[in-house]
C-alpha cells in the first residue's frame, strides 16, 4: 500500500533524510500527503463546479432535498476504511522507531536552559555538538535538568521531550555523512530559539580519529591555545544565550538574563554570599555550582551547573579572563 | 405579519410590533438587561475588542519574524507576544465568539422563545467574562506571560522567587483569568442546554431545529463537561506556583506529563467548542444561499454530537512525544482518526447541498464556501498529526501552527465572520455594503492562505514553533508568511470599517433580506424584545423551502443583487454579473 | 455558583406587566409552571455534572499518585483522624437528610417545617466546618502541609504510625486541595441555604412553587456526595 | 433524543408534578447511610490487603447511589436528568482510565522509556524530586531548592 509513491528523500517538503528512522516516516508522510491532495482537489472541484452550475437563475427553483441513505453510508464507511490504513501506517513506523536495537551505543543527552550537552560512553561531555559514526546504531538517553525541552533532529525525523525527573530515549542509525541540526522543540523560556546544537556524522575512519581526541581540543596548535579553545567551549556550552556573544551581556541590544562577563575578572562583586573577589576559583565555582554565590541582582536567574574536565575548565576560565 | 405558523399562538397585546429590542437607550439599560440579544451584542463587542488585541499581537509576532535575529523586539518581549496572542485569541475571543456572542443573539429566536431559560445566569456569565478579562488585562499590564497559552509545567509553575526554574512573569493573574472565564463558558453552556430542551416553540421538534442550534447544543455539552477540568487544572497550577503543591512540578515530586493530560482533557474538547459552532453557522448559511435543506440533515446534526463525544477521547494526541506510555499513544492515535469520520460526513453533505440548489454568492456564502475549503485542508493536515510516526516529526513545528490556524481561523473565524455578515441585518437592522464585504473577504482569504501555506512548508522542513530566531534556510518562508499576515490584517481592517460604516449610515434592512426559510427571519428586523410579535407555532421545518410560502420567503426581500425576485418569478438582470470572486 | 441556576425561578415579578397571566413567581418567558420547574431542574443537573467534573481532576490526581506511591498514602492516612472524619461524615449525612426533609415539607406547603429543616441543615454545615477547623489546625501544628511547606514535627505526629516518606508533601497537597475545595463548596452551600431560608420566611414558596428549595437541596446533596468519597479515600485507606 | 417529542413534554395542565417520599422512608435511607459509614470505618481496622480500596469504593458507591436516587429524587425524576448524571460519570471514567493507562504503563515497551530511574544503572533522572530537607534553608524555601545537580553526583 505504501509503495505506490517512490520515496524521494530530498523533496521540497522534508529536510534531507540522514538516518534509518527517516524513510518509514517519509513514506507515511508521502502517503498521507497524496491522500490529502486527492481529497482536497476532489472536494474543491466539486464545490466550484456546483457553485457555477447551480448559480441562482430566474425561474429555476432548487430541487427539494431528498434522503440519500446509501450515499450517507458510503461516505461514512469509506473514510472509516481509509483511516484504518492511515493508523496502521503511522503506528508501524512509530513502533519500529520506538524500540532500540540490541547493543546500540548509548549517549546521554541533557537539556538545560539553554543548551544541549552530550555525554559519550567514555564519560566525556561535549556540549553543543554531537558526533556520530555512520552506520552505527545509537540510543540517545534524554533528560532535562530544569524545565521541559524537546530533543529534535529534523533530518532523522526524531523528536522526544526531555522531561525533568524522567528519562526518555530515541534511537536511530545514521545513514548519511554530513551535518544535521538539533532543535529544542518545546518552549523553554527566553532563549528557547537559541537552544541549538549540530550533529556531525562521520564515516568510520574519520570517527576513529575524532574519538581519539575526545575531550581534548580538536585542531591545530594555534586553535588550541587555552583562550581560543575556551571561546569555542563557551559557544558550544550555550553560554552566549545568557551572557551574550563574547560575554558582553547583550543580545541584539537588549540585556541578557545573565551578567556581563567581559571585564569581570579581577573585580570585586557583591554576591548572595557576601562580597567576592572574582578570581579563577570563583569562576570555577560559578561554572560547577552556579548558585553558590550569585552576583547581586541575578538571584532569580537559575543558571544550570556545567560539568567539565579540568583542562576544559581552565580553557574557559582563560577565555573569560581574556574578555575585556 | 407572516409568521412560520398557521395556528395562531398567544398574542402579546401590549407589545408594539415595531418596537425593536434596540429601542431603549442609555448605558444602564444595557448593563442590567436580561434580554439575550443585548447580552449577545455586549459579548460581540467584547470579543471584537479581544480579536483586535489578539490580532495586533499576531501582527507583531509576524513582523518580528520578518528577518533573522532582532527585528523589532527582544526575545522576552517576543515570547510574551506569542503567549498573549494565544491566550487572548483562545480564552477571550474564540471560545465565547460564536456560542456566547452569536448564539446568544440568534439561538432563542431560532427556538421561537422569548428568552433563554435563565436570563440572569446569562447576564452573570457576561459579567464573569468581563471579570476574568480584567485579570487578564492586569496580567498584561503587569508584564504579561511568556508561557504560551498552554501554561506547561514546570516552566509556568516553578517560580524563581521560590528558587524555581520557571518563568518570573505574571502567570498567576493570567491563569486566574482563564479560570474565571471558564465559568462564564460553563454558565452559557448550562443555559443553552436547558433552553434547547425546555424552551422550544410548539411544533419545533428536534428534527426541526436548525443545524446552528444543534451545533450550539453539542458545544454546550462540551463546555459543561470539559471546562470544569480546565478550572481545576488551572487552580492546581496556581496553587503549585503559589504553595508548591508537588502535583505537576517534578522537583516537588510531581509529574509534568500529568499536567498535560489535565490540560488537554479540556483543551482538546475546547477545539471542538471552537469549531463545531462554526460548522453550525456554515450549515445555516449554505441552506439559505442554496435555498434548500442541507443534504443529510440528521447526519450533520449527529456528527456535531459525534464530534463533541469524540473530542473527549483524543486529547492524548498532544502528548505523543511528551513522555507518555507507548500503549497510551496507540489508543489515542486510533481514536484520533475517528474524528475524521464526522468531519468528513459534514464536508460531503455540505458539498452535496450545493448540488441542484439555487446558489447565490453573496458575502455570507463566500465565507461559508471558503470555510469548507479551508476546513478541508485543516482537517486533512490533522490526519498528518494523528499518524504517530509522522507526528513525531511534525509535533511542535510550524506545521502544527499552520494546521490549527487552518482549523481555527480557516474554520471558526470564517464561520464567525460569515455568520456576522449573515445575521448582521437581523440584529442591527442595517445593511452593509456588499462590494466592500467582498473586497474584505478576498483579502482575508488570500492573505490567510499565503500566511499559513508558507508555515506548512517550513514546518515540515523542521522549523520549530515559538522561535524568536531561526536558521537562514527558513527565512524566505517567514517573509512570505509575514507578508501574508499583512494582507490578512488589511482584509479584516476593511471588514471592520465596513461594519462600522453600516452602523452609522447603512440602509435599513428588511425582515428577510436573504430570502431564508428559517425562523429568525420571520420576525421583524430588528426583533422586538420578546423576539416575536406573537408566539410562533411551527408547522414546517426551518429548512423546508418547498413548504414555505412566498410571503415567508420574500416579503420584504430586498436582495440588492436580485431586485424584485420573488420565488424565481421576476427576472434578475444583474444576476449573471455578480459574484466574480467565487 | 449554585444559586444562579435558580435565579430565574420566581424572581421575575414583572410577569403581569407584559400581559402574561400567571402566578407572580412564573417568569415571563415560561408558559407554564411545569416548564419553569423542568428547566430549572435540568439546568441544575447539568450544573451538578459540571461540579462533578470539577472534582474529577482531583480524584484523577489522587488515583495517579496513589498507584505510584501506595505506601506513602497508607503512611500519611495514619496521620488523619478517623474519628473526626467519621463524625463529619455523619454530620453531613444528617444535614443531607434534613435538606431532603426540607424539600418534602416545602412540597407539602408546610412553611414552618421547611424553615426549621433548612436551619438544622445550616447548623450541621457550620458544625462540619468547625470540626474541619480543628483538623486543619492540628495538621498545621504537626507541619503536615502541602508540597514545599511539608516539614513534619515528629513530636506532633501520631505515635506508632508508619514513618512518612520524603515526598509525603504530595499527599498533603492532595488532601488540602480536596478538602479545601470541598470546604469552599460547604461555605457556598451555607450562603445559598441562608438565602433560601430568608425567602422561605418571606413566604415566597408554596405547594405550587418550591423550585429554589429543591435546587439548593440538590446542590447540598452534591456536597455530601463528594464527601462520601473523600472520607474513605483520604482517611481509611 | 431525536424522536418527535413534543416541544413541551410536560403534563397538559402545566402544573408541577413532583414525587413526594414519606418521612419514614427518608429516615430509613438516613439510617442505612449511617450503618454503611460505621461499616466502612470498622472495615478500616481490618487489613484486607489490595481488597481494601475495592471494598471502600464499593461501600462509598452504595452510599452515593442511595443519596442520588432518593435524597436527590433521581429515581423519580425526568429520565434525561439521570442520563446527564450517568454520562457525566462516564466522562469521569474516561478521564480516569485514559490517564492511568499512561501513568501506569510507562516503560513497559522499553525499560528506558519514560521512567524515573534508569533500570540498568539505577540513576535517578535529573531535575526530579528534591526532598524538602535537602532544600537548604528549610521551611520557607529561602534558598534555591537544590540546584538540580545531576542525581548521580
Amino acid at each position: 500500500m505504501l509503495s505506490f509513491q517512490p520515496v524521494e528523500s530530498d523533496n521540497f517538503q522534508l529536510p534531507p533524510s540522514m538516518a534509518d528512522t527517516a524513510p518509514p516516516i517519509d513514506k507515511a508522510y508521502d502517503f498521507i500527503f497524496w491522500f490529502s491532495v486527492v481529497f482536497t482537489v476532489a472536494i474543491t472541484a466539486a464545490l466550484l463546479y456546483f457553485v457555477m452550475k447551480y448559480r441562482r437563475k430566474p425561474g429555476v427553483k432548487p430541487e427539494p432535498t431528498g434522503h440519500f441513505m446509501k450515499l450517507e453510508l458510503f461516505w461514512t464507511i469509506t473514510p472509516t476504511i481509509f483511516i484504518f490504513f492511515l493508523f496502521h501506517a503511522g503506528f508501524t513506523g512509530y513502533i519500529r522507531n520506538a524500540t532500540a536495537a540490541e547493543g546500540a551505543t548509548e549517549i546521554r543527552v541533557r537539556g538545560k536552559k539553554w543548551s544541549w550537552e552530550f555525554e559519550y560512553p567514555t564519560g566525556d561531555r561535549e556540549p553543543g555538538e554531537l558526533t556520530l559514526e555512520l552506520g552505527r546504531p545509537y540510543k540517545m538517553i534524554i533528560s532535562s535538568e530544569d524545565v521541559l525541552h524537546s530533543f529534535y533532529i529534523p533530518e532523522f525525523r526524531m523528536k522526544r521531550d526531555a522531561v525533568p525527573g524522567q528519562y526518555s530515549f530515541i534511537q536511530f542509525t545514521p545513514t548519511k555523512a554530513g551535518t544535521a541540526n538539533v532543535f529544542c522543540a518545546e518552549y523553554c523560556g527566553t532563549s528557547h530559539s537559541g537552544m541549538l546544537a549540530t550533529v556531525k556524522i562521520l564515516p568510520p575512519a574519520e570517527y576513529k580519529e575524532w574519538e581519539k581526541k575526545l575531550g581534548d581540543c580538536q585542531g591545530g596548535e594555534e586553535e588550541c591555545a587555552p583562550a581560543k579553545w575556551g571561546e569555542r567551549l563557551f559557544v558550544k556550552n550555550g553560554c552566549p544565550t545568557c551572557h551574550g556573544a563574547g560575554g558582553t551581556g547583550e543580545i541584539g541590544g537588549s540585556k541578557t538574563p545573565g551578567p556581563k562577563l567581559a571585564g569581570l575578572f579581577g573585580r570585586d562583586e557583591n554576591t548572595t554570599a557576601g562580597p567576592v573577589h572574582v578570581d579563577e576559583n570563583y569562576l570555577r565555582e560559578s561554572i560547577l555550582r552556579p548558585n553558590a554565590k550569585i552576583v547581586a541582582g541575578y538571584a532569580s536567574v537559575q543558571m544550570p551547573p556545567f560539568v567539565m574536565k579540568d583542562k576544559q575548565l581552565d580553557a574557559v576560565i582563560a577565555y573569560i579572563k581574556s574578555l575585556k | 405579519m407572516a409568521a412560520i405558523t398557521t395556528t395562531p399562538g398567544a398574542h402579546h397585546d401590549d407589545v408594539d410590533p415595531n418596537a425593536s429590542f434596540l429601542e431603549k437607550k442609555g448605558l444602564m439599560s444595557w448593563l442590567v438587561t436580561l434580554d439575550h440579544k443585548r447580552i449577545g451584542i455586549m459579548y460581540l463587542i467584547s470579543v471584537a475588542i479581544a480579536f483586535l488585541l489578539g490580532g495586533i499581537f499576531a501582527l507583531l509576532v509576524r513582523a518580528e519574524l520578518f528577518t533573522q535575529g532582532k527585528t523589532l523586539m527582544d526575545a522576552d518581549t517576543y515570547n510574551k507576544m506569542f503567549s498573549l496572542h494565544g491566550v487572548v485569541m483562545v480564552f477571550l475571543f474564540i471560545i465565547p465568539s460564536i456560542p456566547a456572542a452569536m448564539g446568544n443573539i440568534i439561538l432563542p429566536i431560532q427556538l421561537g422563545t422569548k428568552d433563554v431559560a435563565f436570563p440572569r445566569l446569562n447576564l452573570l456569565s457576561l459579567y464573569v467574562y468581563w471579570f476574568g478579562a480584567i485579570f487578564g488585562l492586569y496580567s498584561m499590564i503587569n508584564g504579561g506571560v511568556d508561557t504560551g497559552w498552554t501554561f506547561y509545567t514546570p516552566y509556568s509553575s516553578s517560580d524563581p522567587a521560590h528558587g524555581g526554574v520557571g518563568t518570573a512573569t505574571s502567570v498567576i493573574p493570567m491563569t486566574l483569568a482563564a479560570f474565571i472565564m471558564g465559568f462564564s463558558s460553563i454558565l452559557t453552556g448550562v443555559n443553552f442546554i436547558a433552553t434547547v430542551h425546555k424552551m422550544r416553540a410548539p411544533g419545533l421538534t428536534w428534527r426541526r431545529l436548525t443545524l446552528f442550534t444543534w451545533a450550539l447544543y453539542a458545544t454546550s455539552i462540551i463546555q459543561v463537561l470539559a471546562t470544569p477540568v480546565l478550572a481545576i487544572t488551572l487552580l492546581l497550577l496556581t496553587m503549585e506556583r503559589f504553595l508548591g503543591l508537588g502535583i505537576f512540578d517534578p522537583r516537588l515530586g510531581g509529574d509534568p506529563v500529568l499536567y498535560q493530560h489535565f490540560f488537554w482533557f479540556y483543551s482538546h474538547p475546547a477545539v471542538y467548542i471552537m469549531i463545531v459552532p462554526g460548522m453550525g453557522v456554515v450549515s445555516d448559511i449554505l441552506a439559505t444561499f442554496s435555498r434548500r435543506e442541507p443534504v443529510g440533515y440528521m447526519a450533520i446534526a449527529a456528527s456535531s454530537l459525534g464530534l463533541a463525544l469524540l473530542g473527549f477521547l483524543v486529547w492524548g494526541h498532544h502528548l505523543f512525544v511528551a513522555g507518555m506510555s507507548e500503549y497510551a499513544t496507540m489508543v489515542f492515535s486510533a481514536l484520533t482518526f475517528l474524528v475524521a469520520i464526522p468531519s468528513g460526513v459534514k464536508v460531503f453533505n455540505w458539498v452535496a447541498t450545493l448540488y441542484k440548489g439555487s446558489i447565490s454568492l453573496q458575502s455570507p456564502m463566500l465565507w461559508a464556501l471558503s470555510f469548507i475549503f479551508l476546513f478541508t485542508i485543516g482537517g486533512l493536515t490533522g490526519l498528518f498529526l494523528g499518524m504517530l510516526a509522522v507526528d513525531v516529526h511534525l509535533h511542535d513545528t510550524y506545521f502544527v501552527v499552520a494546521h490549527f490556524h487552518y482549523v481555527m481561523v480557516g474554520g471558526t473565524v470564517m464561520g464567525f465572520v460569515g455568520g456576522l455578515h449573515y445575521w448582521w441585518p437581523k440584529f442591527t437592522g442595517k445593511m452593509y455594503e456588499e462590494g466592500w464585504a467582498r473586497v474584505g473577504w478576498f483579502f482575508v482569504f488570500i492573505g490567510f492562505n499565503v500566511t499559513f501555506i508558507a508555515q506548512f512548508i517550513m514546518g515540515s522542513r523542521g522549523m520549530p514553533r515559538r522561535y524568536y530566531d531561526y536558521l537562514p534556510q527558513y527565512e524566505i518562508f517567514h517573509q512570505v508568511s509575514t507578508i501574508g499576515s499583512w494582507i490578512l490584517g488589511f482584509g479584516f481592517l476593511v471588514i471592520g470599517v465596513m461594519f462600522i460604516r453600516s452602523l452609522m449610515n447603512g440602509k435599513p434592512a428588511s425582515r428577510n433580506p436573504w430570502g431564508s426559510a428559517a425562523l429568525e427571519w420571520q420576525t421583524p428586523t430588528p426583533p422586538p424584545t420578546f423576539n416575536f410579535v406573537k408566539d410562533p407555532v411551527l408547522t414546517r421545518g426551518q429548512y423546508d423551502y418547498q413548504l414555505a410560502t412566498d410571503d415567508e420567503l420574500y416579503e420584504g426581500f430586498d436582495d440588492p443583487l436580485f431586485p424584485g425576485l420573488r420565488g424565481g418569478k421576476a427576472p434578475a438582470k444583474k444576476a449573471a454579473a455578480e459574484g466574480d470572486h467565487g | 455558583m449554585s444559586s444562579e441556576a435558580t435565579a430565574t425561578a420566581g424572581e421575575h415579578a414583572h410577569g403581569d406587566e407584559h400581559g402574561h397571566h400567571g402566578p407572580k413567581w412564573l417568569a415571563h418567558h415560561f408558559d407554564t409552571p411545569a416548564q419553569q420547574f423542568d428547566a430549572a431542574k435540568l439546568g441544575m443537573w447539568v450544573f451538578l455534572a459540571q461540579e462533578l467534573l470539577f472534582f474529577s481532576g482531583l480524584f484523577v490526581a489522587y488515583g495517579v499518585y496513589r498507584s505510584w506511591y501506595p505506601e506513602m498514602f497508607v503512611a500519611a492516612s495514619h496521620q488523619l483522624d478517623k474519628i473526626m472524619g467519621g463524625t463529619n461524615t455523619i454530620v453531613l449525612l444528617f444535614s443531607s437528610f434534613t435538606a431532603a426533609m426540607a424539600v418534602r415539607s416545602s412540597q407539602l406547603g408546610n412553611r414552618k417545617a421547611t424553615g426549621n429543616y433548612i436551619l438544622i441543615t445550616i447548623v450541621c454545615a457550620c458544625l462540619f466546618l468547625v470540626i474541619k477547623y480543628f483538623e486543619y489546625s492540628h495538621k498545621f501544628h504537626a507541619g503536615l502541609l502541602p508540597g514545599r511547606f511539608f516539614h513534619p514535627h515528629p513530636e506532633h505526629l501520631v505515635a506508632g504510625a508508619p514513618p512518612l516518606p520524603a515526598n509525603t508533601g504530595s499527599f498533603f497537597s492532595i488532601y488540602f486541595m480536596m478538602t479545601g475545595v470541598h470546604g469552599v463548596h460547604v461555605i457556598i452551600g451555607i450562603g445559598v441555604l441562608i438565602w433560601i431560608w430568608i425567602r422561605n420566611n418571606r413566604g415566597e414558596f408554596s405547594k405550587e412553587f418550591f423550585t429554589p428549595v429543591d435546587i439548593v437541596a440538590l446542590y447540598w446533596h452534591l456536597v455530601d456526595l463528594v464527601w462520601i468519597y473523600l472520607f474513605p479515600l483520604l482517611y481509611l485507606v | 433524543m431525536a424522536t418527535q417529542t413534543p416541544a413541551h413534554p410536560h403534563k397538559d395542565d402545566g402544573a408541577v408534578h413532583a414525587h413526594i417520599s414519606s418521612t419514614p422512608f427518608y429516615v430509613a435511607i438516613f439510617l442505612a447511610l449511617i450503618a454503611l459509614t460505621v461499616l466502612t470505618v470498622g472495615q478500616s481496622y481490618v487489613d484486607l490487603g489490595r481488597m481494601n480500596l475495592i471494598v471502600v469504593i464499593l461501600i462509598a458507591t452504595t452510599k452515593a447511589s442511595l443519596v442520588v436516587s432518593f435524597f436527590m429524587h433521581l429515581r423519580y425524576d425526568n429520565k434525561f436528568n439521570a442520563l446527564i448524571f450517568i454520562s457525566c460519570i462516564f466522562f469521569i471514567g474516561v478521564f480516569f482510565a485514559y490517564t492511568l493507562n499512561d501513568t501506569e504503563r510507562r516503560g513497559e515497551l522499553d525499560g528506558d522509556q519514560n521512567v524515573k530511574i534508569l533500570p540498568k544503572t539505577g540513576e535517578d533522572a535529573p531535575g526530579g524530586f528534591v526532598p524538602p530537607a535537602a532544600a537548604s534553608g528549610g521551611e520557607h524555601g529561602a534558598a534555591p531548592a537544590g540546584s538540580a545537580a545531576p542525581a548521580h553526583h
